[in-house]
């Protein structure tokens, strides 16, 4: 057929793409074929494959230096799609294929299919599970617009179900609330990309890049698509529906909801403005972003604090650091943006793993007291320490302080605010990190009072391992070596300003 | 001959919706769905007049499929008025 | 003008006739499922005439068969449907 | 003006009105007949901008398989929105949305009337590249070729979807049958109707697929009739709903995206590429794959009106 | 004025009437409706791209096309799926609404255990 739009979409590594999103796409749909018990085993029997393939992705990405791209069917764009991976979707990919797995090991318990009985919520988790996996993937690798949207629309049918999966009104409820801000939030990407469609006959991204200039369909479709995004995302204030369904639903589904989903459509809006728009002024859309992401950071920290329930204050608090996350738009362009931009990406890994990690160990604390009433905790840290080591070494990345990823995100976005004369922003940061410490202490205090905590059961130890592994990976990544941000820094337009 | 084909498709597209007015807004639910099918039969009547106008190619395999699923919606409406419910099934308060 | 045409003039034209015989009806009469009934078979005996003027500018046999096919269709449709709701109607008359 | 200029108009209007009525009716119920008209209009509309493959789809599934939904969920929720409707929003934060709202139609319109007259079109590299698909109508060929991944993967999405419908079962039910088992005779009237309608609706569905190549339709239009004809075979209970764990339904439910994967797999080991058709046998691989997926399409759609199972798994077999 | 432009106004209105609805109706059956409206005037606004894409002797570009198919049959899915929720919704509670205190006082500590 024709021939591939560049030489490197030849490259042996670009065909790794359509894998990393085909494998747990085949695992979904065996899994809802095989029934019963296998669709466990599937889960389990191919997220090590994707693992590797993600690895794999990375590690050519960084031989290579330049994005991986793969013309699918062997249309180049516009008329086909293109897959393309880059230094921050390799990352992005990496971190869900071991999140993924992580959640899915704790879940075993609670999803088992004993007797080889079908039963209704294993099976719809396992094949959901993948299904975010998959969706996921796309969103990370996808090189056009709607394929893009095909991907957003994959993760909210697997998402919004993991939600309601205990069947409660409450979960239900929550779950439809959550479905109507997806689907509102999908309804404006795609009216944003008809609008780049109509002007300039593609969807590619790369090619838009080319070919975009600020007129009147340019910022109407940027401000619809970024919308929608948001709402998605739960930005402030779109946030409404996320406390509830991320609280509500079961702590595996939790983690991967709040570690990775959420992300999956800030990871857009990072696409879209740091690379469909890059031509664009965006100063003003910035920091309207990060003016909201301020917002996000205060109101959600605020109301972290009030909360009675820990799973609730967990919600609340990615409520917050989500606005973390936005902070790095005012501060693209100059020569702080590499700065900003690997800020941005890692607040994105550190709270993935930090907030997965604290889900879980909330899932655990909730079903060893047989609650998660805060006001309950007592003694419960000396009960089972290892789980509090979890929750608390997640939280070192919430609060911003060494060593934790979350500090080395806060450090660099802190820097490269102060470095743009932008202070308002590392105020607010540093605002957030003390309400931060402030909910915190309030699960910590009491915890490791004194007070002889009754467990109903004790933790299981490999439970408590997954979640106090992925505290530890959000820790380990404040020792991130300097390569590591010039990888993040393969693909962007702007890569010629080396990370220091 | 086109005018006229047009202008017949516009004319049964009116009657439609001075019926449209007169019937979506009750009293019954009953009523309603009627109004549906018949809005259905002018609609496929303005679609093959269209059609033939503009010569858009395939356009009776769309008035095919409309006029196959044209009794669905008012199968739906009498499969979910549930036996247990069947006193206000009609025309609701 | 080729006789198709007047034929097709004239049977397409008594069909919008039946269309806005029936929406007229339906603007007077004061009962409701009755008028109902009537403006069914207005529309389609309407939509049948329609079909007719349009058979002789069909495209091939097969687009003539669909033609008379739809309209076959719509008026299997339209008996049913009227039938359907009126029981649905009747059921609820003796219940309540 | 010319004759079809104010028909358009008048078309247009009538959209226009019937979506609002949609919007603004004070029932539930009138609101959701209202949609149904709508998406018969809507079918007219993209005859008028000469995407009768769009028409279709509208017709089948925007109009008659969701109407079918939506009709059925309206007269289910009968009686449940007297309460809410009290706390519908008043006042000023409603002007605030009203206005918000027509600011977004106003941006949109505007922008809608910038755009040239003649716009950036990807129809020439689609009709070049049509003769390697052996492929008569372009928008198959975008559809099972040129974007062949992402109509896969909306397959996929098709069965997530039945899956998160499915989940919403309550646990012991999990694996009978959707629907309630109901006492009542089936209605006569709506038996015959099935009878007549689903032998002739399987053969337009079935030329409608095979058409696709060539002609207006495909695996899509042609999957959504046969779902509407299973469908109404169901409503009439001339058969009944099967349970939600019988392999053959998940084989059939997963058919369509999984032969199209495992296409595109083959793809990259004939053709060098994921999802690329090793050249002249196009057309039979697309076709094989289109068959398959009017299997899955015609099975997930009416399983998703369908809804959660509801029934005993063991018990519904008895009936 | 063509008929594609036409169109496109006409979905601009149905994006804005959507929009009202998904945001102020309170019924989640409505919001429902609301966005199968909004979809479909998003889906016009493709339908315009792809008719004012006319060339190469097609009348319309069939690539939007294809698109708007697509989102058909997702905008149809989801539609399915927030009708199994309410419905489910229903079923538990005897109502359908996504106001909190509908549902949550009945329930009371219910919602506490895991």
């Amino acid at each position: 057929m024709t021939a591939p739009s560049a030489p490197l979409g030849a490259i042996a590594g670009g065909s790794l793409l359509p894998l990393a999103i085909l494998l747990p796409a085949l695992g979904a749909l065996l899994s809802l074929l095989m029934g019963g018990r296998r669709a466990e085993r599937i889960a389990f029997l191919l997220m090590p494959a994707e693992l590797a393939v993600a690895a794999a992705v990375a590690v050519l990405v960084q031989r290579s230096g330049q994005p991986l791209v793969y013309d699918v069917a062997g249309y180049a764009p516009p008329l086909g799609i293109a897959l393309r991976a880059d230094g921050f979707s390799a990352v992005m990919l990496v971190t869900a294929a071991l999140i993924t797995p992580a959640a899915g090991l704790y879940a075993r318990t609670n999803f088992a299919t004993p007797g080889d009985v079908e039963k209704r919520a294993p099976l719809a988790f396992w094949t959901l599970l993948q299904g975010v996996q998959g969706a996921l993937s796309l969103i990370f690798l996808g090189g056009d617009l709607f394929n893009l949207y095909v991907g957003l629309e994959l993760l909210t049918f697997a998402a919004v179900p993991l939600v309601a999966l205990d069947g409660r009104p409450e979960t239900v409820a929550a779950a439809l609330r959550y479905l109507l801000f997806a689907l509102f939030g999908s309804v404006f990407y795609l009216l944003g990309s008809a609008l780049l469609f109509g002007a300039y006959g593609t969807l590619d991204i790369a090619l838009l890049a080319s070919r975009i200039r600020a007129e009147p369909a340019v910022w109407l479709a940027a401000g619809l698509m970024t919308a929608g995004l948001l709402a998605k995302t739960a930005l402030f204030p779109l946030h409404l529906w996320l406390p509830p369904a991320h609280a509500n639903a079961p702590a595996a589904a939790s983690a991967v909801l709040s570690g990775l989903v959420v992300k999956g459509s800030f990871f857009l809006v990072v696409r879209l403005w740091f690379d469909v728009l890059a031509p664009l002024p965006a100063v003003v859309p910035g920091a309207i972003l990060a003016g909201l992401g301020s917002a996000a950071i205060i109101f959600g920290s605020a109301l972290a604090l009030r909360q009675e329930r820990l799973k609730l204050l967990v919600a609340y608090s990615t409520v917050a650091q989500i606005g973390y996350l936005f902070l790095m738009f005012p501060l693209g362009h100059g020569p702080w943006a590499a700065d900003a931009f690997a800020g941005g990406v890692m607040q994105a890994l550190s709270h993935a793993f930090a907030k997965a990690a604290m889900f879980l160990s909330a899932g655990l604390i909730a079903e060893s007291l047989g609650h998660d009433r805060i006001a309950g905790l007592g003694g419960a840290g000396r009960a089972m320490p290892v789980t509090f080591l979890a929750l608390g070494l997640g939280g070192l990345s919430l609060m911003g302080l060494p060593p934790s990823g979350g500090f080395a995100a806060k450090w660099l976005l802190m820097k490269a605010s102060i470095a743009a004369g932008q202070w308002v922003w590392a105020a607010v940061m540093a605002a957030g990190g003390l309400l931060a410490g402030g909910y915190l202490y309030r699960v910590l205090a009491p915890a490791l009072s004194g007070e002889i905590a009754q467990l109903k059961k004790a933790p299981q130890r490999s439970r408590e391992g997954v979640a106090l592994a992925l505290a530890l990976l959000a820790v380990l990544l404040a020792f991130a070596p300097p390569s590591f941000f010039s990888f993040l820094q393969i693909g962007r337009p702007a890569a010629s300003v080396a990370f220091r | 001959m086109t005018d006229f084909l047009l202008a017949a498709a516009g004319a049964i597209l009116f009657t439609v919706a001075v019926g449209l007015v007169r019937i979506l807004g009750g009293p019954g639910d009953a009523d309603r769905m009627m109004a549906a099918q018949l809005i259905g039969t002018g609609g496929i009547g303005s679609l093959l007049l269209i059609a033939a106008a503009t010569g858009a190619r395939g356009v009776e395999d769309v008035a095919l499929g409309l006029a196959l699923l044209a009794a669905f919606a008012s199968a739906a409406f009498v499969n979910s008025a549930a036996p247990a419910k069947d006193t206000d099934a009609v025309d609701g308060r | 003008m080729s006789l198709v045409d007047l034929f097709s003039i004239v049977a397409i034209g008594a069909g919008v006739f039946f269309f806005l015989a029936g929406t007229v009806g339906l603007l007077r009469f004061p009962d409701g499922l009755s008028r109902l009934h009537a403006l069914t078979k207005a529309d389609n005996l309407g939509l049948g005439l329609i079909v007719l003027g349009l058979l002789p500018r069909a495209e091939s046999p097969l687009a003539a068969f669909k033609l008379v096919a739809i309209w076959a269709l719509v008026q299997l449709a339209g008996a049913t449907t009227a039938q359907l709701v009126g029981r649905a109607v009747r059921r609820k008359g003796t219940a309540a | 003006m010319s004759v079809l200029q104010a028909l358009d108009i008048g078309l247009a209007f009538l959209v226009f009105a019937v979506a609002a009525w949609t919007i603004f009716a004070r029932g539930g119920f009138a609101a959701t007949v209202g949609y149904v008209v709508y998406g018969l209009l809507l079918s007219l509309v993209w005859i008028r901008l000469f995407a009768v493959d769009v028409a279709l789809t509208e017709a089948a599934i925007g109009s008659g398989v969701t109407g079918v939904l939506l009709i059925g969920a309206a007269a289910r929720l009968r009686g449940a929105e007297t309460e809410a409707d009290e706390k519908s929003l008043r006042g000023l934060p409603r002007l605030f949305i009203a206005g918000l709202c027509v600011l977004v139609a106003l941006a949109l319109a505007a922008v809608v009337l910038l755009f040239p007259d003649s716009g950036p079109s990807l129809a020439p590299q689609a009709m070049r590249h049509l003769p390697e698909t052996g492929l008569g109508n372009p928008v198959t060929a975008v559809l099972i070729a040129y974007r062949a991944f992402d109509t896969m993967l909306e397959k996929a999405v098709l069965v997530l979807a039945v899956v998160g419908v499915w989940s919403l079962a309550a646990d012991r039910y999990w694996g009978g049958a959707p629907g309630e088992a109901r006492a009542e005779r089936p209605e006569p009237t709506l038996a015959f109707l099935a009878q007549v309608l689903a032998p002739l609706g399987i053969l337009v569905g079935i030329h409608i697929f095979w058409v696709g190549a060539d002609e207006p339709g495909g695996a899509f239009q042609g999957g959504a009739i046969l779902a509407a004809m299973w469908m109404i075979v169901m409503m009439a209970r001339l058969t009944e709903a099967p349970r939600t764990s019988a392999f053959w339904l998940r084989l059939a439910l997963v058919a369509g995206p999984l032969v199209f994967l495992i296409a595109g797999v083959g793809g990259a080991i004939f053709a060098g590429r994921f999802f690329a058709y090793p050249p002249g046998f196009a057309k039979p691989a697309i076709l094989f794959i289109e068959a398959f997926m009017v299997l899955s399409i015609a099975v997930a759609l009416p399983m998703l009106v369908a809804g959660p199972p509801r029934r005993e798994p063991r018990a519904d077999r008895s009936r | 004025m063509t008929s594609a432009t036409l169109a496109g106004l006409v979905g601009a209105a149905l994006v804005g009437l959507g929009l009202y609805g998904l945001i102020a109706n309170p019924q989640p059956l409505r919001k429902i409706l609301a966005f199968n409206v909004m979809g479909s005037g998003v889906f016009l606004v493709f339908g315009i791209v792809a008719r004012k894409g006319a060339a190469a002797g097609l009348p319309s570009d069939p690539v939007p096309q294809a698109m708007v198919i697509t989102g058909i049959v997702v905008a149809f899915a989801a539609s399915a799926l927030a009708v199994a929720l309410v419905l489910r919704l229903f079923e538990e509670t005897g109502r359908a609404t996504l106001s909190p205190d509908a549902w949550t006082k009945p329930s009371g500590e219910g919602a506490e255990a895991e």
